[in-house]
């Protein structure tokens, strides 16, 4: 009796160990290719840029649009480094053995997701104060923008994961992955810049964090174990 | 206990209209060691990717200690070394961390070995090198140290010894005949003649080949 | 093996292609003449028997194809994944073709949906696209429909793009009532309540059996098409074996 | 009947080319759909043909 709870001690630690490992290592690896860390950020500025230059540098105008595009800026940067997430241990084996791994997939997989997050979703949600600035964006706004973007990107990394292993090792993956996960991004899109647009109004906001908080729960449950499934298939051929 | 580890029957596999293996059957004992022989584009590395699990394309039976190896994929896992074409090392990280998270994927890998096993590949001293600076047969060898930290009783190793010199292959070779002699399995490919004398058994590839009807 | 043995004799036979492809055969002659009869018969009621909308006028008619449209596109999307959960659970050939043959039916069904969709809008919003919530919707189906296409053009493994194809298309199933739910919940806050194409109170029966036969006689087409494709698919990937060669042969 | 005569059917109380516009494209999808698998069905039988005679050809 006393083995078995040993051992299955044993087994939780080397779980979490396993968790813990491979963030560790995703930190490594991201703080070491600086690049990796600071492109998706400066590609949010960028485009949040081009609003005022495209449309017009009018703030009333400006304040009306703000929620939105800086809601699409966070949605295009969070996929613009998604094809980085699985691509290089595709391409140097890494990916096999972690396949071939006796523990459990999906936690490596969430994982790997929560590392990437935490240095793409998390820092566009602590930039994006910076951006609503730039567009005028009332300071009522801006507790609705932060706690929108907290519970909002987790579920477009999780999201984007499933496209980022379903073209894992496709040479074309970049587009194709847009093409897969931009329409499953909707509803989020919707949820987070109404939410925005709520406390600019100062209606309370309540109902859409409980809303984007439900799909991070749904993506949470269901979205490891596509994203396992589709490494998987992907690897197979 | 069947004294079987790995069974394989009546394995088909095709790839891009050309089939290129049929009815093949072999079965691996403990302590043998088995190389895959056969022309390039034989099928060499599908089959080690098949046999590991990575591969689903294929017809016909694999079973692990006598059991179909779908059903036990979990402790098929727990008891194989898998070594592919890439050797699945991070070139940011230092030896040391990438073997560090070899140790948490196989929990029966004791992460406190690491040192001694990039001793024993000849890294001693490039422990916190990135991976990058190194040359390119020091890189594999920081993935064979695998080898020396590992317990599972079967190995699949494909192409292990590219990139290796005269002196450290014949280390490998020792390594390999000493897994054998412990009991353990080893399927190979490589180009190198084996200078293994012992259990050494050959399965050609290219007499497997045939036209499906 | 032992674990499939619970499931019925004509589950396994329709996971031979062969037989499948005989019983297609055999289907699809009625099939047609029914797509045939009902489709025309349809239209016809639907354009000079139907009495107009006392609102809309004649511009009415239109939604006797794109009702049918609209529902036949989500059908095949759920088609789809359910053809790819049974690929990817019992391994079955049939099934990934199956969804293979049915995402162009259903994407033309979606374009045919939003086209009239549009159409409709201009006698009755006075502008060729409005975003209404429905055609909202259907437009991200569309879009859902390229992806699972684009995903499996791009993969060369027929097994692996159908694998695949299955995963995206049963993650786009459960994305699809959010996506619904979020975009209607979008259009009440920034739209006004303007009528929309198919909602109305109650509809007399002149008006709502032509609609029937349209959408019994669309599922015909969609269950022609799907055949006929799913044939060809058949023999694209058993030219191999020898009962393809036969029927070569014998042609 | 809702209506009287041709012309008036062809002209759908003004709506006529919203209307047809939506019936030709309804009958263009339905033709695309049986068509295209048609087409595709000839093309891969005589594909076929030719590369079992070509096999046969080379026994």
């Amino acid at each position: 009796m006393t083995m078995q709870t040993n051992s299955e001690d044993l087994q939780r630690q080397s779980l979490s160990g396993l968790f813990w490992a491979t963030c560790r290592r995703e930190y490594l690896l991201s703080f070491r290719r600086k690049s990796d860390l600071v492109n998706p950020l400066i590609f949010f500025l960028m485009v949040a840029t081009l609003f005022p230059l495209g449309v017009s540098p009018e703030p009333g105008f400006l304040a009306q649009l703000a929620p939105g595009v800086v809601w699409v800026a966070a949605l295009l940067s969070t996929l613009l480094s998604m094809d980085a997430l699985f691509r290089s241990d595709y391409e140097d084996g890494s990916l096999e053995q972690l396949l071939l791994s006796p523990q459990p997939l999906f936690l490596v997989v969430l994982a790997k997701v929560l590392a990437h997050w935490s240095v793409t979703g998390l820092a566009l949600t602590v930039m994006a104060p910076l951006l609503g600035l730039m567009l005028f964006l009332p300071a009522e706004g801006m507790p609705g923008l932060m706690l929108s973007l907290l519970l909002g990107t987790p579920t477009l990394s999780l999201v984007g994961a499933i496209g980022a292993a379903l073209t894992v090792g496709l040479r074309k993956g970049g587009v194709l992955i847009s093409l897969l996960v931009l329409p499953l991004y909707i509803p989020v899109l919707i949820f987070g810049s109404s939410a925005v647009q709520a406390a600019v109004t100062g209606l309370p906001l309540g109902g859409y964090l409980a809303l984007l908080g439900a799909l991070l729960a749904l993506a949470l449950g269901l979205a490891p174990l596509a994203i396992s499934a589709a490494l998987r298939i992907s690897m197979s051929s | 206990m069947p004294d079987q580890l790995l069974t394989v029957q009546n394995l088909f596999c095709e790839r891009d209209d050309r089939v290129l293996f049929n009815r093949l059957g072999f079965s691996v004992a403990p302590g043998e060691i088995i190389q895959i022989e056969g022309q390039n584009g034989s099928g060499k590395t599908t089959l080690m990717r098949i046999l590991s699990g990575l591969s689903r394309h294929y017809e016909g039976d694999i079973f692990w200690r006598g059991e179909p190896v779908e059903q036990v994929r979990d402790d098929f896992c727990r008891d194989l070394l898998y070594f592919g074409h890439q050797a699945g090392v991070k070139a940011v990280l230092t030896p040391q961390e990438n073997l560090r998270w070899y140790a948490a994927l196989s929990p029966a890998i004791n992460a406190a070995d690491i040192d001694h096993a990039l001793e024993q590949v000849g890294l001693r001293g490039f422990e916190d090198v990135p991976c990058h600076s190194l040359s390119a047969g020091q890189n594999r060898r920081v993935s064979l140290a695998r080898l020396y930290l590992s317990k599972a009783p079967l190995w699949i190793l494909d192409e292990p010894f590219t990139a290796i010199d005269k002196k450290g292959v014949a280390a490998k070779e020792a390594l390999l005949l000493r897994h054998a002699q412990r009991g353990g399995s080893v399927i190979l490919t490589t180009h190198h003649e084996l200078g293994i004398r012992g259990p050494v058994r050959k399965i050609n590839l290219d007499q497997c080949a045939g036209t499906s009807t | 093996m032992a674990e499939k043995k619970w499931m019925p004799r004509w589950f396994y036979q329709l996971a031979s292609p062969r037989w499948c492809y005989q019983i297609t055969g055999k289907l699809l002659p009625g099939f047609a003449v029914a797509a045939l009869l009902l489709l025309a018969g349809g239209s016809i009621w639907a354009l000079m028997f139907a009495p107009a909308d006392y609102q809309q006028g004649n511009s009415f008619r239109i939604i006797y194809l794109h009702v049918p449209s609209a529902i036949l596109a989500q059908s095949a999307y759920m088609l789809m994944a359910v053809a790819g959960a049974i690929g990817l659970i019992w391994k079955m050939k049939v099934a990934d073709m199956v969804l293979k043959s049915a995402a162009p039916i259903g994407a033309s069904m979606a374009v045919l949906a939003l086209a009239t969709g549009a159409i409709w809008g201009k006698p009755t919003w006075g502008s060729w696209w409005v975003w209404d919530a429905r055609l909202t919707s259907m437009l991200i189906l569309f879009f859902l429909y390229l992806g699972v296409m684009a995903l499996n053009s791009a993969i060369e493994n027929e097994s692996t793009a159908a694998q695949a194809s299955a995963v995206l298309s049963l993650v786009g199933v459960v994305n699809i009532p959010i996506i619904k739910y979020s975009v209607e919940w979008w259009n009440t806050l920034h739209q006004p309540a303007t009528f929309k194409l198919t909602e109305k109170p109650a509809m007399p029966a002149e008006m709502w059996v032509p609609l029937l036969v349209m959408v019994i006689g669309f599922y015909c087409l969609f269950a022609v098409s799907l055949m006929m494709r799913l044939r060809n698919e058949i023999i694209w990937r058993e030219r191999r074996t020898g009962w393809v060669r036969e029927l070569l042969i014998k042609q | 009947m809702s209506f009287n005569s041709f012309s008036e059917f062809m002209a759908m109380g003004g709506h006529g080319l919203y209307v047809w516009l939506s019936y030709g494209l309804g009958l263009a999808v339905i033709l695309i759909n049986v068509i295209l698998p048609r087409l595709q069905r000839n093309r891969l039988l005589a594909e076929q043909k030719r590369r079992l005679r070509r096999e046969e050809g080379v026994r």
